[in-house]
């Protein structure tokens, strides 16, 4: 269960407090009728889903009601950041490096022996 | 003053009112400890709630003049003035509860109102939704632990702070207005679930309830 | 030697039990006599019970090998009435208490004589791993005849049939340290932690704190260990910061330094909890601790030798025989052989020459053993065999001999003749493994090391491992390795450590320890008797290397083929010796074979101790109106509707005999059509919503327009997803230029809340708007029928004149002496005013109306009622006639969407997308069935060729449908492809009975299509 | 291939077992085949066996980076029934279904199929009216299913508390008698050895790290074994779908989350149904071995660390002690998660992609494993043909462009 720190409350907190929203900085169209049915189409369903460092939207459902931003391996599970809706990630996949992403993808999920 | 429409739901009229707990009160009862009793559990109902919005420079000039009080601006605070009957929390960056005395609210409100003009902010009267609830006793601490997710250690949480935070599967305001004190602000539909989940919790301290 | 006539292997002296006072228990219905600090385990074998159960697969007669978590044999059935059942309880981990009733959980007609056992003997060797895959596959149809006996077979104890009696109790619990395992490296860390000032719990699983120091040979200061572990339990018992958790078993670590710590709190007073000041206690705690830093100092497990006929009660290891002597005062038998690859292992025939029993011989793989143990061991006179390994055990319910022989480890070869020595016991020692489970459940894999022959946790963040489970075994070093990570886990918390001196320890010199896992015979694995790996899943040496054979090469594949660490003891004893197989067959090193993942729970935690609190009354929430005291009162039946509890209908005698359902809800349909009703409405989501761009908020979120609705009117609203499809319904009031009250769904009003602040707040911030939830803080009564007005006239002081309150107004006044706010508007298409008031005062104003409604004809009327009224005018319900795949066009409610305002609100652009542009989608009609008096079936399917075979093409189901009382017949709403242009025609809804329904498409308005009777 | 029997488990065991065959080899990776599957879940092994046996195409690769099965194959809780809602996924299904009734035989490997029935439970109005809905819907198409009321439940389940003072009262429940469980692992593990004996090459222990596409078309896979080409590609990766996307340089309508199940320790056979409940969100059933195996509600983060939270381990036991207040005293033994691969239609996607040649099968998210031999059987036939299966035709992933989604979520309902 994850420890989270909630940028606007200026604590950890336990998950149960938390929903998660799903991968952050989506941006919807500024002029959806301007959208092609495939773009419209990625913008509501397609998403990053990466394995490894991740950018997500999480919400202090149970707190402050406040949307946030969470940067979390999804592999080790560590959150590397937490910011404020609007703000910019100062960790990114490219920030981290290669090799200790690699470590931990491959010490934390267990398909391999 | 705000174009917004305010009402007053208080009537000086006498007539009989239901705190969210009286239908609780009929069906469990208000279990009294035989013995001594670690834990004391009292019902302070029929107060006036008010949810503030605004952002905390709009805000604060307002509630410093009308209610006499600093607006907490920094997260988890709990601020009362010296007699304990009135407080505001802060409940997120442009979120504040106040709970005043029955029947203030409105007067309170209107004041507000007035003061913060055209600013752009929002109060709403909650004082039918929710109530207050308050533990004492020594074993209050280890009945909330049992309760909410939220770390109510001393050295975690001192006198002065609140939170909203999880309440079994319901949610919760707790705060800790004294040494020996906490309160727990329960939405009203909710209200007869988090009684009987305390005195189910709090039956192994010799639970009392003062009605 | 015995102290009492049964108890034959108590010894006289020694351990930690209190032979003052004898608890009595009864085993497979035999009466016993133990004492107080004896488990079941060590009372069972000082009464010289050999067979404690059989095994699972072949049916082989099991005894006690270990002396706690690890134990995979001594599994029985405790419970002394049907309610008090405790299936699968290890007697390793299980107190004593007076009283106790068990038996042994498998075994037919009885554990001694079993018939099965036969079976396994001689049937044993068609079992083979995956002897199922490979057979009871003809005929086809036979399987599930089959699997009944396989089935019959299953399972070790028994789930009881009466509901648990006991209770269960969560406690949060935060702290900086938490320690898990108070062995030598706990304590040490918990003090050094302690002392700091840092908040830290303790938890060890055991009944007394002090792990391996409790029976241990060595001295601190020159004194006996345990002595210094009290002292140390005493200075942290005084510490406010520390909590120590005896019986705690930390059974699952789960990510950011979280773990369940599971507390037995009655488990050894007796099956059911204890009643205490007329309060039955908790039977177990379940404490979710968030750690700040968390210190693993769980020790280790030791390996048994793999040999043949190691499965035979009599066969333990070293370290339990230790334990059973030094701890329990009880010496498991008469005759002792000791097989052994390490100077650990020694300890065991020392502690059993100084009970008075004999050791026939220690066998030592090592060719030159040396270290200060053997050292002790020669100076006591035992026999040392050297270079030899215990091949065999002897015996069929209890050792009678060990085969001893001269091994080449290398080779994997019997070198040397077998001598065979009688004994009755059987002690082995293959090292130690350890414990690596709880940092495992993180997810970090663990690392080999060869030093030490066995796996050392990996680590995440937080987290530091000491002492035995560090893989660090002499005493000084591992109370030293426990007060540095105490040190650096208060550091790490922002704690400094005063001064912690450590106890002089014995530095004694070690030989190394020789790496045997599997003992060779004269036979090949296959072809010898069994040598067992995982005792309780009866997985052998031979069965691994069938199964690398056949192709599993995998750990992970192997541990599925054979089950191996598949038992309730989740392979601790057995799980190294099985993988060092492996890779011998395989011919890979260890650390390329690979440990399998090992995952919580540590040991197995019951059900009710994680439910705790949650089940029965408190399972969920029920949320009440504030009305609800008098629903209850009135006899309603209630819906649930989310978490909130409405009433549904409201049942009355008539002479003498309960309404049904259908009668109910005619006669309140009826009395709202003719006279007036009221609904308790109070559960609608209510939102209020304020700030000067509050008006182009609900114009993006809703599909309507609302730049012209006027203080002081009503309008209904849709909302979609951006996916277009319809979300939410409701009804939103301007109650000021900025100022909004929005309704939501019952169920969708927390949801609701959420979405709007989630647009606002990420999409939509430069609006200025708030939103505030005050569901709670209004109670909405819902009068509605013809005599609506003159009700509410004699109780209140509006105006409720036609023309100066009009349908879809709001106005606020008095009634029944409250302040209320009144809305004109109607759900079941009669006159209706929604009364809302404070909560406080809703009982008040209800039962004035009731009291001034008498005489019109008021009736209550629940949530049927309410589906069957609103039916009939085609109003939808979200959830109901909506399924997520249903678009504002689709209810043909092209009324409401506002395609031509200044913003793309939310759902508008997919609306226009190929597939819900299509013609033909699934629209909502009515349908009116053929005859009158049938009630379609809610979901019936609807085909326009009932004749079509079997798959037969569906255009659309219903949604709704009812009795209409006042048309005299059934109705029903439907979802019909391209239904809009298909008014009239027919359709048909072939039933699971076989009969075909007719019906027509209609209109969705059944009553009053012109909407006149709601404008009165 | 060494015909399974129990005569000759007989003869084997009279050999002290020294002949058995191995299942499947351990081949060299091939420079090229016709086809390459990655992923050799219970998907990736059944499309290559029928690639293989039915549609002649023998020169296949089946790429799994672990061992093979170990995914989510190895994780589930081997729920197979067949009764969704829409058309076109109640043909997918039924199509499964129709295979798993002849599998252990096709496959000379017995996968335990036992149709002990489904129950799925409804508590309040709207879930009876869904059941309603979606029975009718079945039987039209041809499958098995009625609705039965609390009594009949309570008939079928005498150890769980329909009654009526329940938090959740049960009001009914759909029932396929049909549906039942399968012991997962011999799925995959049967397949695996069929596809082998058909000259399909399982290389374990072999990642694709990316792949090789010229002009918009591919021609092979990088590994950590190296390079191997194919013109033909199908990717059956589940959770890690989305990280093979990338490699081909798009993305996908999915989102991977972890998905938890437990089992309780073995106690005597005492539930001989499959019983699953939405509302109060949980399900379970008795395995053969005697273990309970209960599944958990899916946590709603993207995860690939096949781990999940506790509070959802928390809410599913609640939810099972709900349903069988006797099982409080029974203990939790293990508790494990998978990565999902979930779809916003909770259907799958079964696809060409923008990159020719380049197929994907994913999106079965919590519920794929009922569907291991159909999935396979009609991925295969798009592989060998290059047109999609008339089955498969639907659930392309290019629906949610359209906007013609399937939407399962109902029948999907809890995580199984
Ligand atoms: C807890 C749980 C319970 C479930 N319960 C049920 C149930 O009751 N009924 C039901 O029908 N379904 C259930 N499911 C869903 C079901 O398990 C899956 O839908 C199904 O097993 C998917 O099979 P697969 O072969 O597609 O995937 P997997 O078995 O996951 O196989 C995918 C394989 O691809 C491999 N792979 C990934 N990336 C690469 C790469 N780059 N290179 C090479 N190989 C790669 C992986 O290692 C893996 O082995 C459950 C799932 C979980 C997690
Ligand atoms: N087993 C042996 O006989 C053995 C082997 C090597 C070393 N030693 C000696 O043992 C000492 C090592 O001390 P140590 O403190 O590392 O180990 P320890 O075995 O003394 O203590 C570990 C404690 O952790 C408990 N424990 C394990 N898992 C737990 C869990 N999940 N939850 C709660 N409690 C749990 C155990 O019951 C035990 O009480 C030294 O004295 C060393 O010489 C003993
Ligand atoms: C249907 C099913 C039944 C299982 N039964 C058991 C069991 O009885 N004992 C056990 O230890 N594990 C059991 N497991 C869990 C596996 O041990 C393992 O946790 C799971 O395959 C996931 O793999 P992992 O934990 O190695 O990551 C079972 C798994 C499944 C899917
Ligand atoms: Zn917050």
């Amino acid at each position: 269960m994850f420890y989270i720190y909630c940028p606007y409350c200026g604590e950890h907190r336990e998950e149960e407090e938390f929903h998660p929203k799903g991968q952050a900085h989506l941006e919807r169209p500024k002029e959806p009728e301007a959208c092609s049915d495939e773009e419209w189409g990625d913008y509501l369903f397609f998403r990053d889903n990466p394995r490894g460092v991740h950018h997500e939207m999480w919400v202090h459902a149970v707190g402050c009601r406040k949307f946030f931003n969470v940067t979390r391996h999804t592999v080790s599970y560590e959150i590397l950041e937490t910011y404020k809706m609007g703000e910019q990630p100062s960790i990114t996949a490219d920030s981290q490096s290669q090799a200790r992403e690699g470590a931990a993808v491959s010490q934390q999920e267990g398909v391999r022996a | 003053m705000s174009n917004a429409a305010t009402f007053d739901t208080r009537t000086e009229t006498a007539i009989p009112v239901e705190s969210p707990l009286a239908y609780s009160y009929r069906r469990s009862g208000a279990p009294q400890a035989g013995g001594p009793s670690r834990l004391q559990l009292r019902e302070r109902a029929m107060l006036g709630h008010l949810i503030l919005r605004g952002g905390a420079i709009v805000l604060d000039e307002a509630v410093r003049d009308v209610l006499g009080l600093n607006l907490p601006g920094q997260p988890q605070t709990l601020v009362q003035d010296a007699s304990g009957e009135r407080s505001i929390q802060w409940l997120s960056p442009d979120e504040w509860l106040v709970i005043v005395p029955g029947g203030e609210e409105f007067p309170l409100e209107t004041k507000l109102r007035e003061q913060l003009g055209s600013a752009h902010f929002a109060i709403s009267d909650v004082s039918g939704g929710q109530t207050l609830i308050e533990l004492s006793g020594e074993a209050a601490r280890e009945l909330l632990m049992k309760t909410v997710v939220y770390d109510v250690h001393p050295s975690h949480f001192p006198v002065g702070k609140g939170v909203t935070t999880v309440f079994a599967k319901a949610t919760t305001i707790l705060r800790r207005p004294s040494e020996d004190r906490w309160e727990l602000v329960i939405r009203r539909s909710f209200a007869d679930y988090c009684y009987r989940w305390l005195l189910d919790a709090g039956a192994e301290f010799g639970i009392n309830v003062q009605q | 030697m015995s102290q009492s006539k049964q108890q034959v292997y108590r010894l006289n002296t020694g351990g930690r039990i209190d032979r003052s006072r004898t608890l009595s228990f009864t085993f497979n219905g035999q009466r016993y006599q133990g004492h107080p600090g004896d488990t079941l385990a060590s009372a069972l074998l000082a009464n010289g019970i050999d067979i404690v159960n059989r095994s699972f697969k072949y049916s082989r007669p099991r005894g006690i090998v270990a002396a706690g978590a690890e134990e995979p044999n001594a599994i029985v059935q405790l419970g002394s009435s049907e309610a008090a059942q405790v299936p699968n309880v290890r007697a390793t981990q299980q107190a004593l208490y007076d009283g106790l009733t068990a038996s042994s959980t498998n075994g037919w007609p009885n554990v001694q004589r079993d018939l099965m056992g036969l079976f396994g003997k001689l049937g044993g060797q068609f079992m083979p791993p995956g002897f199922y895959y490979k057979t009871f596959m003809a005929p086809a149809s036979m399987w599930l005849t089959y699997e009944k006996y396989i089935r019959k077979a299953a399972g070790l104890g028994r789930s009881p049939m009466e509901a648990d009696p006991d209770n269960y109790d969560h406690f949060n619990q935060h702290c900086d340290v938490l320690v898990v395992g108070a062995g030598a490296a706990g304590l040490a860390a918990a003090l050094a932690a302690a002392r700091s000032g840092a908040r830290v719990m303790v938890a060890d699983e055991q009944e007394e704190m002090g792990g391996s120091l409790l029976a241990s040979r060595e001295t601190l200061e020159g004194k006996p260990a345990d002595q210094w572990v009290a002292r140390v339990l005493d200075e942290l018992a005084s510490c406010e910061n520390v909590t120590l958790l005896p019986r705690t078993t930390a059974n699952g670590y789960h990510d950011h330094n979280f773990v369940t710590l599971h507390e037995r709190r009655t488990e050894h007073l007796g099956d059911t909890a204890p009643v205490e000041n007329g309060h039955r206690q908790v039977r177990a705690r379940l404490h979710r601790v968030r750690a700040g830093q968390v210190i693993l100092s769980t020790g280790t497990h030791e390996r048994p030798l793999v040999y043949a006929g190691n499965d035979v009660p009599g066969n333990l290891l070293a370290g339990a025989v230790s334990t059973y002597i030094r701890r329990y005062g009880v010496a498991p038998g008469r005759k002792l052989v000791l097989s052994t690859s390490n100077d650990y292992g020694y300890r065991a025939a020392l502690d059993w020459k100084e009970a008075g029993c004999k050791v026939v011989a220690i066998v030592d793989a090592r060719e030159v053993p040396a270290g200060d143990w053997v050292d002790a061991a020669r100076a006591q006179g035992i026999k040392i065999i050297t270079g030899c390994a215990v091949i065999e055990a002897k015996g069929s319910n209890r050792v009678t001999a060990a085969r001893v022989a001269k091994i080449d480890i290398e080779a994997f070869k019997v070198t040397g003749p077998v001598q065979e020595l009688a004994c009755d016991t059987i002690a082995s020692s293959g090292g130690y493994s350890p414990v690596i489970h709880l940092a495992s459940h993180t997810g970090a894999r663990p690392t080999w090391r060869d030093d030490i022959l066995g796996f050392v946790p990996g680590l995440v963040k937080g987290v530091q491992a000491c002492g035995g489970a560090n893989g660090c075994y002499a005493l000084g070093d591992v109370l030293a390795e426990g007060v540095e990570a105490g040190i650096k886990a208060a550091a790490a918390m922002g704690h400094a450590v005063q001064t912690v001196t450590l106890p002089s320890a014995e530095r004694l010199q070690q030989g190394p320890a020789v790496a045997l896992f599997q003992v060779p015979h004269e036979k090949p694995t296959l072809r010898g008797p069994k040598q067992f790996v995982d005792l309780q899943n009866d997985v052998t040496a031979a069965g691994i290397e069938l199964a690398t054979r056949e192709g599993f090469e995998s750990i992970e594949h192997i541990k599925r083929y054979t089950a191996m660490g598949f038992g309730t003891d989740q392979g601790k004893l057995g799980n190294i010796n099985g993988m060092a197989i492996a890779a011998r067959c395989l011919n890979r090193s260890i650390p390329e074979v690979g440990t399998t993942v090992f995952r919580p729970n540590y040991t197995p935690v019951t059900f009710g101790a994680i439910v705790g609190r949650h089940c029965r009354d408190l399972f969920d929430p029920e949320r009440y109106t504030a009305l609800h005291q008098w629903h209850v009162e009135r006899g309603a039946e209630f819906e649930d509707v989310g978490q909130w509890k409405r009433p549904w209908y409201y049942p009355q005698k008539v002479n003498g005999k309960t309404e049904t359902m259908h009668e109910a809800v005619a006669r309140e349909c009826l009395a709202v059509r003719e006279k007036v009703g009221i609904l308790d409405a109070s559960t609608l989501g209510k939102i209020d919503i304020q700030g000067p761009d509050a008006r182009e908020f609900l114009a993006r979120i809703y599909t309507n327009k609302w730049e012209k609705l006027a203080v002081g009117k009503c309008r209904y609203g849709l909302m979609c997803k951006d996916d277009g499809m319809v979300t939410d319904d409701g009804v939103t009031s301007c109650l000021a230029e900025n100022h909004f009250l929005m309704t939501t769904t019952t169920g969708g009003a927390a949801a609701i809340l959420e979405w709007l602040e989630l647009w606002h707040q990420t999409e939509w911030p430069e609006l200025d708007v708030y939103f505030s939830s005050v569901t709670d803080h209004w109670a909405t009564m819902t009068i509605t029928g013809p005599e609506a007005r003159k009700l509410l006239a004699e109780i209140s002081d509006l105006d409720l004149d036609r023309d100066s309150f009009k349908f879809m107004d709001w106005r606020s006044g008095n009634v029944a002496g409250v302040p209320a706010r009144v809305y004109r508007i109607s759900f079941t298409g009669e006159l209706t005013f929604e009364i809302n008031v404070q909560a406080n005062y809703a009982m008040h104003v209800w039962q004035t109306l009731f009291k001034h409604g008498e005489k019109y004809g008021l009736t209550p009327y629940g949530t049927e009622t309410m589906h069957v009224l609103r039916a009939e005018k085609g109003f939808i319900i979200v959830g109901q006639e909506t399924d997520g795949s249903v678009t504002p066009e689709d209810l043909g409610m092209q009324w409401a969407i506002g395609y031509d305002k200044p913003y793309s609100w939310i759902g508008k652009r997919a609306l226009t997308r190929s597939d819900t542009k299509r013609e033909n989608r699934k629209q909502l009609v009515g349908l009116r069935p053929k005859d009158p008096k049938v009630i379609l079936e809610e979901g019936a399917q609807i085909v326009f060729d009932p004749n079509h075979a079997i798959p037969m093409p569906m255009v659309g189901h219903v949604t709704s449908s009812y009795y209409s009382p006042i048309l005299d017949s059934g109705f029903a709403l439907a979802v019909v492809k391209g239904g809009h242009q298909k008014l009239g025609e027919t359709v048909y809804l072939p039933m699971a009975d076989g009969q075909t329904f007719e019906a027509e498409i209609v209109s969705t308005i059944f009553y009053d299509p012109k909407g006149e009777r709601q404008n009165v | 291939m060494q015909r399974y029997s129990g005569f000759g488990l007989v003869k084997h065991a009279l050999s002290h077992h020294e002949n058995w065959e191995r299942q499947w080899r351990n081949p060299t990776p091939k420079k090229q085949y016709d086809v390459i599957i990655v992923g050799g879940g219970g998907h990736g092994l059944a499309t290559a066996y029928y690639l293989a046996k039915e549609f002649g195409v023998k020169n296949v690769a089946v790429i799994e980076k672990g061992w093979l099965g170990g995914g989510n194959t190895a994780r589930n809780t081997t729920i197979v029934r067949s009764n969704y809602l829409w058309d076109e996924s109640a043909a997918l299904y039924e199509h499964a279904m129709k295979l798993w009734e002849g599998l252990s035989q096709d496959l000379n490997y017995n996968v335990m199929f036992s149709q002990r029935g489904v129950l799925n439970l409804g508590h309040t109005l709207q879930d009876m009216r869904d059941i309603q809905r979606r029975v009718n819907a079945n039987r039209l198409n041809g499958i098995d299913g009625e609705v039965l009321d609390a009594k009949g439940v309570q008939e079928l389940v005498p150890i769980m508390d329909c009654s009526a003072s329940a938090r959740y009262p049960v009001m009914g429940a759909s029932w396929q008698p049909r549906a039942g469980v399968a012991r997962h692992d011999a799925v995959a593990w049967g397949y695996a050895r069929g596809a082998d004996a058909h000259g399909v090459d399982i290389l374990q222990q072999t990642e694709v790290t990316g792949f090789k596409i010229r002009d918009g078309k591919i021609y092979g896979v990088h590994t950590n074994r190296g390079d191997i080409e194919a013109k033909t590609v199908g990717c059956v990766t589940a959770g890690n779908s989305s990280v093979l996307a990338k490699m081909g340089g798009f993305n996908l309508p999915l989102e991977s989350h972890p998905l938890q199940a437990l089992v309780s320790e073995p106690i005597k056979p005492i539930l001989d149904t499959v019983v699953m409940s939405n509302q109060v969100h949980g399900y379970i059933s008795q395995s053969d071995k005697g273990d309970l195996v209960i599944g958990a509600g899916i946590d709603g983060y993207n995860g690939y660390g096949q781990r999940g939270s506790y509070p959802t381990v928390e809410h599913t036991l609640q939810a099972i002690v709900e349903m069988f207040p006797i099982f409080s005293r029974v203990r939790m033994n293990r508790q494990w998660g998978g990565i999902v691969d979930t779809c916003p239609d909770a259907c799958p996607i079964i696809s060409k992609t923008p990159v020719k040649g380049l197929y994907f099968n994913c999106g079965w998210g919590t519920g794929g494993f009922k569907a291991t031999p159909g999935s396979g059987h009609v991925f295969a036939a798009s592989l060998a043909k290059g047109e999609m299966h008339p089955i498969a035709e639907p659930f392309s992933m290019f629906r949610f462009h359209s906007g013609a989604l399937i939407d399962e979520h109902g029948a999907a309902g809890v995580a199984h």
